[in-house]
């Protein structure tokens, strides 16, 4: 039933992949530094790694500097509206689960205009891998804020701050019924590899945020993070069953007052590495990851990189084809003249 | 039945009562048994607003009026012969339309005290004379079925619901109505709940005895079979015509059909018959909204399927913008609109044709497309099919427009054998060699199909322009122009392919009424009673009314006078006088209700009186 | 600065309100038995409570059964279009902060139409009240699933089931930042007063769902929460700084199991009050308030019934005029002539 | 400045380079102190696409260009005079409308392997004559403008962002510009990084020494001061313009501005412009969607502001729905809709008027609203200003079209006088007794404006139908057809109050050219330039599209013949043909480009001559 099962169609299967093949004939064509040239130079390490046929793959993306994604991969691609991609690839998908269907969408494009498509598609948990490209401004509008801007902002079209709460796009993909949350960032190639092959082989919606410099409207937005230096003390990673430790010595870990989680040391003896808090993806209450995606909000907390959550739900386009199957075997092969002739009908001689 | 059978040429007929009354389902009944025994049938469902209104209050009536014939027609009919009311808010809604002399039943025991005031009657029309100009008949419905259901033992409140029933009863006996169809329609409905399917036989039948036993009636009536062409018949809705006809083509095409759709008066139908069809491969996705809906249907057609959806105005409205994507794409996408009056949510259970020009032009840019308009309930079967076939052979989205009144309304439609449904032949694009996005096919304009999981053919599309050829992002000045012109030469193309217009009456004259959409029946009827009056008077109905058909031009250059009556304040008319340059005379309605043809005809009068 | 304040003006404040100045002279149309019913009485009869002259009031709805609610209220009135009440009364908040604003709003139209205007709405903080009427059905439209039907549910457009599953309205909302979180319903008068009470005072969004029978397209969908004689077993009412107890003997109470609630009876001496979870509406973070949403996910679990979570954070409209104020204090007094005069100008002779 | 000045009545510049080099930066500059010393100008910035492209790519060009005119102009000039191109890619793209023997100045640090491959150039074409028909100036600017920074010991890399202000500094030199305003622009826009400032100082004056100094030209022009009529001017772009136009409206009319809106290009600025003038009571909220922005415009409407969306095509198709609840609610909002080529998402950074029908049609229903469009870039503030007006008069949603052209061009604006502004006076319904919400003021056919907070005046409004009086719902057919022919004729009866038409020439002739929106300048020199010739022809400029103005149709039939040039398919010409059935030819150009007034001289001259 994967969606990533070996396809028996006589396609590319013989021929051994490599990044090459995933590069289209298209000048790439973003800013000299932008984060999302490693987006998708790690997208196009990892796909030769899956086990399927390049043309499997579907990149859709809505409209944004990161939506023009799909004509920079050999695959097939669709650069559709604003903010719409999400209902685009579920058609798709319901169409042909046999694909491996991707949304390419920034915090605009997903958080702003396509919101309500972005929570339908997770409630659903329609088959498809979304990567969200979150550089907290509108770049292709030339540097509004975005729904994901901090409060105060000030932009463009905020010259005396911005007067919005931003949102938490992870807290709001669990409270929209995520079964697979991500996080990782542009300048950690390897994790994003592992990220993206992760999220790819999740049966329902797997939904990745990816923290992207946007060195022209919005620079240095996650420098706290990508920043090497910083790196080690801002940020933890997240590993299954694994405790929550981080910092340069991996001297601290994340431990949880009821449900509040706070930066302990292990380095003084108070605390060990067994008072952590242990990370479990596979947590079927969504809790857990809701706790770990307000860590974000909290300037004394690290924030955590890696997989929330991933859990295993009835994916959409699995529970319709079912059906269609299930008729089938109910109700037989479908014939049309008795579909016509079906119902009281009277002959006129 | 010692009573006299007095022969009727035809007979329209109005039930009414509470929404909760159970109206439209001994109506449909009726039209159903009628239609089987041959005659020719036109409904006019009349619901009242969406929302549900206190029992007995005006706005809570609904209606469903039949029209039965012996002879071919083409409309629900206009004054009623007879009338039946449920209670008196059902009759002051109605009463206008009862023809002099025509037959009022009327539920007795509902006019009290109560339901007068609710109905805002001041005295009781029963008593005070004003109903003198008709047959009338007060009937103790209510007290009648309860007596007739004494033995089940059930709750008043269940017995009484058995009454339209008894109503319908009525009704048979004086149409002379053979019970058959309706005693078996009646087990099937309450299968599962036995006393509910014995209740409601027995009050049936205790109407009909009714009428025989009592000297009521002084005479019935019987309508004799129409002499429809020979063939097998069913009798269906609009809006099941849309589903009958997409399934169709996705079997005759080979592609499984993909619904993506928001429910939405009066659309909804179409996505509940749909959905019953999983066999036949249908999938349907109820989207968010409407914008989902259609770009869910862009996705699906991308991937290879007969990708539809449906909705009505303030819903296609909200899907322009996605529209045009399928324009720049050039996907074949049908989005069918089923029109209620607007303007915004407007009157959403009454019918319009509002929606042309929104059709036409109701998004940004140049971004043209084909539009098709059925003309009554079973044409919508051909209509749906055609739009499809027109979608994958010029990949291109297409408007199919229906509206309330023939979406909801029902007729007999001679069953067509599935032989003789025209072809839809597809072809996936698969040679990487002679592959590109945008290379069209010389005959038709069409560019490939080139469905995603096909080895070879990985290409990138999108709603940037794009080059004539890669279907790259081209930003050359030329190539749009170029890309422009030929995504309106496309649809231009497909009038070489329309068969020549037909023309009821002389193909020149006097006067040329020009229709399209839910207006046919009553066109129909209204021309040929001027025709049989000597009158110089043609007609055409046009199903497309993008690309308009080519010899179109030259048929209106015929007529010394051009009218254009429409449910709308003119809309095709103004096409037709952009176009051709022809003074034609625009006859709006706007009321929410189809023309009679009774108008139709003054207005010829008029204008070949002018 | 609270929008609730008694205003100053010539309005009809000298009046003693009553439910009746509330009624507006329209026929009330749902069917017999509808809940809508409940949630317009219990609101005719808060207002008149509240400190605010009747004029103060305007109720914006989208489109459903729910949304005639405005046509039967003495007060300005909107009934707009499908899923657009959000957004239409930010701009009145906007424009008139002094104004109390209230959206009603129906499962489809705010959770699935409308679900984008509502999760910004919602973190924006606009000061808006909105009660969604749950019925778990397209009431208007005549029975078709919604966003909070149940998987599987057979309607008109599902007759084989649904396949979509559906949201928890008060998660998403949790996730999208809500500030005020509540739940009443249609069959306890009382407690649905108390709540819109609540709801009145609070400075930003407050959102309130309410459990709302259709008795015709899926009656009974709430039956276990409603009926006199389960309620006291299936429902548990929140109230500040008190423990969750509940059961027809009050012997029952919720305890946290790590961050899973579970029921444990405190009728057995093995746990007592002092076990059991406190409830903190005020708790700024979501975590608490979120748990509690997912009580409703669990069959074993009552469900809350209450005020969820209800925190203080900048409100749109007041920090949108503050900037007003603080640019007209910093800029002076516009003047016009003086604005079209700016910039580099030079004179023709 | 020993060489010799020769006068010339215009000039057309062209500065081209890459998107990063700063050619809008100096363009504008340049623009800003010609207009400063009284030339007229006429402005075209001309952006790739809105993503920034690979440096030294073709698709990574941006120029801008400017006509510099000691008269009246109406346009951006076609041909250049003098092309300024500081890469390969930039030469390419720009050469061929260079002026035979114009002059031609590049940075040859650029012309290097790497970026002539860049740009496609298969050969130097500095080194293989191709050039030799223009005046080449071969500038190491890059070299020269490092030079000139040597004392700052800036990186190279801040360095080299300042030769274009290096070439700013020749530019000035050649045509004799005074740089105090540079000078000071250079200092403000700098005043926070003092060493940027002074470097970009630097650049610009060794630019101009360099002439000064060397051999290079011969010659330098100088365009003289235009006669513009006498008072105060300002330079502005039209997006500017929309601003000040609304600012200047909440002022006059008492009410505050609220701008409800989601960024799109090339309408974004408006938004950015707003939002500066808090003091100015503006409130500025930027929705999720495009459909949040009009509904919050609608619930402030509602509220009593000035009520305004801003957006460009695909959020004009999706704002369609709410704008029909305007129309049946009948609140006054203005949706400002600037024009970019479509279909879909089309060319965002390129021009067309493809929106017309759109404006017109694009909802459900029968849904008329009034429809202006600007013409030229100072335009766009007064008619931005009427199209407030008009809303609150009328109480109407009014749609203002503007385009990529107009938006983004700058001119030089009369500033007006507050006081010679229209009044908008504007009256909230307070009287209780006298209320009703649908009462129509007998002149404009207006509802009352009746706030929330009014005391006494409580009631509901919505989008359906509504009775006539009371604005209760109302499901009464007579009624919706009375309000359908309500929301018609309060949108014609605007037609009573526009002035006269303006014919530019005689008031009847051979010819009529029939323009709108940002087509103005350039139909005005094309029409001007034949009638100079002694042709038969006049022009009419229409800055209402709905109503149309009452004279057209007399003014239309005194010509022979009538053209219609319009930046799309023909979409005005459709209007002209259904309503007065006149033969109006349509002359279209459909490239993301303005015409250019050659293209309408030659239509001109073959309609003449057939
Ligand atoms: C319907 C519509 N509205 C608005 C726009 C303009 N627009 C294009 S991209 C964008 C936002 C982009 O932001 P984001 O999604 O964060 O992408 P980024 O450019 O930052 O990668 C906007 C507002 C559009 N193209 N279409
Ligand atoms: C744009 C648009 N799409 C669809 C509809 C049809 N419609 C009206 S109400 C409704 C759903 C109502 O459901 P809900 O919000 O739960 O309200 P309820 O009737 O159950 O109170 C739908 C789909 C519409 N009026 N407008
Ligand atoms: S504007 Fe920002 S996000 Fe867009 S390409 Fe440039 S750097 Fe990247
Ligand atoms: S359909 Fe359901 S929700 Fe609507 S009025 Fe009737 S009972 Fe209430
Ligand atoms: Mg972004
Ligand atoms: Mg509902």
């Amino acid at each position: 039933m994967s969606t990533l099962e070996k396809s028996a169609s006589n396609g590319s299967a013989e021929l051994k992949l490599t990044k090459k093949h995933f590069e289209s004939d298209q000048e790439v064509r973003w800013c000299p530094g932008c984060g999302d040239y490693s987006i998708l130079a790690q997208t196009q390490r990892t796909l030769p790694g899956l086990e399927l046929d390049k043309e499997k793959y579907v990149f859709i993306s809505g409209i944004g500097c990161s939506s023009r994604f799909p004509y920079y991969m050999n695959t097939y691609g669709f650069h559709t509206i604003h903010g719409r991609a999400p209902a685009i690839a579920t058609g798709v998908k319901a169409v042909n689960p046999d694909l491996s269907v991707w949304v390419i969408t920034g915090d605009g494009d997903s958080l702003s205009i396509g919101g309500n498509h972005l929570i339908h598609m997770l409630r659903r948990n329609v088959g498809l891998n979304v990567i969200l490209f979150n550089n907290r401004i509108y770049g292709l509008t030339k540097g509004q804020y975005s729904p994901t801007s901090e409060f105060g902002k000030i932009t463009k079209s905020s010259p005396f701050g911005s007067v919005d709460h931003p949102f938490n796009p992870v807290s709001l993909a669990i409270g929209a019924g995520a079964t697979f949350v991500a996080r990782t960032m542009d300048r950690d190639p390897a994790h994003m590899q592992k990220v993206i092959k992760t999220a790819s082989g999740h049966e329902g919606t797997s939904f990745v945020e990816v923290f992207q410099n946007c060195n022209i409207f919005n620079d240095g937005a996650w420098l706290k993070y990508t920043e090497k230096e910083k790196r080690a003390d801002n940020v933890v990673y997240l590993e299954q069953d694994k405790p929550l430790v981080f910092g340069a010595n991996r001297d601290k870990g994340i431990r949880l007052d009821g449900f509040r989680p706070e930066v302990v040391s292990i380095a003084d003896g108070k605390y060990g590495e067994s008072d952590l808090l242990v990370h479990n993806e596979k947590d079927e209450d969504a809790t857990y990851s809701f706790i770990l995606s307000h860590m974000m909000d909290n300037p004394e907390l690290p924030v955590p990189l890696g997989v929330f959550r991933c859990v295993d739900k009835m994916p959409y386009e699995r529970a319709l084809n079912e059906q269609v199957d299930a008729a089938r075997k109910k109700m037989g092969e479908p014939d049309l003249q008795a579909l016509l002739d079906s119902g009281d009908t009277w002959e006129v001689k | 039945m010692g009573k006299p059978v007095e022969s009727l040429k035809d007979v329209t007929i109005r039930f009414a009562g509470d929404s909760g009354d159970g109206m439209q389902l001994v109506g449909n009944e009726l039209a159903n048994t009628s239609a089987l025994i041959g005659n020719d049938i036109g409904v006019l469902p009349d619901y009242p607003a969406e929302i549900r209104a206190p029992i007995g209050t005006l706005p809570g009536v609904s209606g469903y009026q039949l029209h039965i014939s012996s002879e071919d027609i083409h409309t629900p009919g206009e004054k009623y012969d007879a009338l039946i009311a449920m209670n008196p808010a059902a009759l002051k809604m109605n009463i206008e339309n009862l023809k002099p002399n025509g037959v009022l039943i009327v539920n007795l025991d509902s006019f009290k005290a109560r339901n007068l005031q609710l109905a805002r009657y001041d005295e009781n029309p029963l008593e005070n004379g004003s109903l003198d100009k008709y047959q009338v008949f007060s009937v103790d419905m209510t007290a009648l079925t309860r007596n007739a259901l004494i033995d089940l033992k059930l709750s008043s409140k269940v017995a009484d619901r058995c009454k339209n029933f008894f109503a319908l009863g009525m009704v048979f006996w004086l149409y002379n109505r053979n019970m058959d169809h309706a005693v078996s329609f009646i087990k099937t409905k309450f299968a599962k709940r036995a006393e509910l399917a014995e209740a409601n036989l027995l009050a049936l039948k205790a109407g009909s005895s009714y009428c025989e036993m009592t000297e009521q009636f002084a005479t019935s009536y019987e309508v004799k079979p129409a002499k429809l062409p020979p063939g097998k018949y069913r009798n269906l809705t609009g809006n099941t015509a849309v589903a009958m006809g997409v399934i169709a083509a996705s079997q005759k095409s080979g592609l499984p059909v993909f619904l993506g759709s928001y429910p939405i008066t009066p659309a909804s139908e179409i996505l509940h018959e749909l959905s019953r069809f999983k066999n036949f491969g249908v999938r349907t996705f109820q989207a968010e909204d409407e914008i989902a809906a259609i770009c869910s249907t862009i996705g699906a057609a991308y991937a290879g399927a007969l990708a539809l959806t449906t909705t009505s105005g303030p819903g296609l409205a909200l899907k322009g913008e996605a529209v045009g994507l399928a324009v720049m794409t050039e996907l074949p996408v049908v989005i069918c609109n089923i029109q209620r009056a607007g303007p915004s949510t407007g009157l959403p259970t009454k019918t319009e044709q509002s929606d042309l020009m929104q059709a036409m032009y109701g998004r940004n840019g140049e971004a043209p497309l084909p539009v098709l308009a059925a003309s009554r309930p079973a044409d919508c079967f051909e209509t749906a099919y055609e739009a499809c076939r027109i979608a994958v052979k010029y990949m291109t989205p297409v408007i199919f427009l229906s509206d309330g009144y023939i979406g909801n309304g029902s007729e007999p439609w001679p069953v067509p054998r599935v032989g003789d449904l025209p072809e839809i032949p597809v072809e996936f694009a698969k040679d990487a060699e002679s592959f590109a996005p945008y290379l069209r096919d010389e005959e038709t304009l069409a560019r490939p199909w080139a469905i995603p999981g096909t080895p070879g053919l990985e290409h990138r599309i999108g709603g940037l322009e794009k080059d004539a050829v890669t279907g790259n992002v081209s930003y050359s000045a030329r190539n749009h122009e170029y890309m422009t012109t030929m995504r309106a030469r496309k649809v231009e193309k497909i009038a070489n392919e329309l068969p020549k217009l037909e023309i009821d009456g002389a193909d020149q004259g006097e006067l040329l009424v020009v229709g399209w959409g839910s207006t046919y029946g009553t066109l129909k009827t209204a021309v040929e009673r001027k025709q049989a009056q000597g009158k110089s008077v043609s007609r055409i109905h046009l199903r497309f009314l993008n690309p308009l058909p080519n010899d179109l031009g030259e048929v209106l250059g015929n007529f010394k006078k051009i009218v254009v009556p429409e449910i709308n304040s003119g809309q095709l008319v103004r096409l037709l006088r952009d176009k051709y340059l022809v003074s034609a005379i625009s006859y709006s309605k706007m009321q929410g209700l189809p023309f009679f043809s009774s108008e139709i005809e003054t207005r010829i009068d008029e204008i070949l009186g002018e």
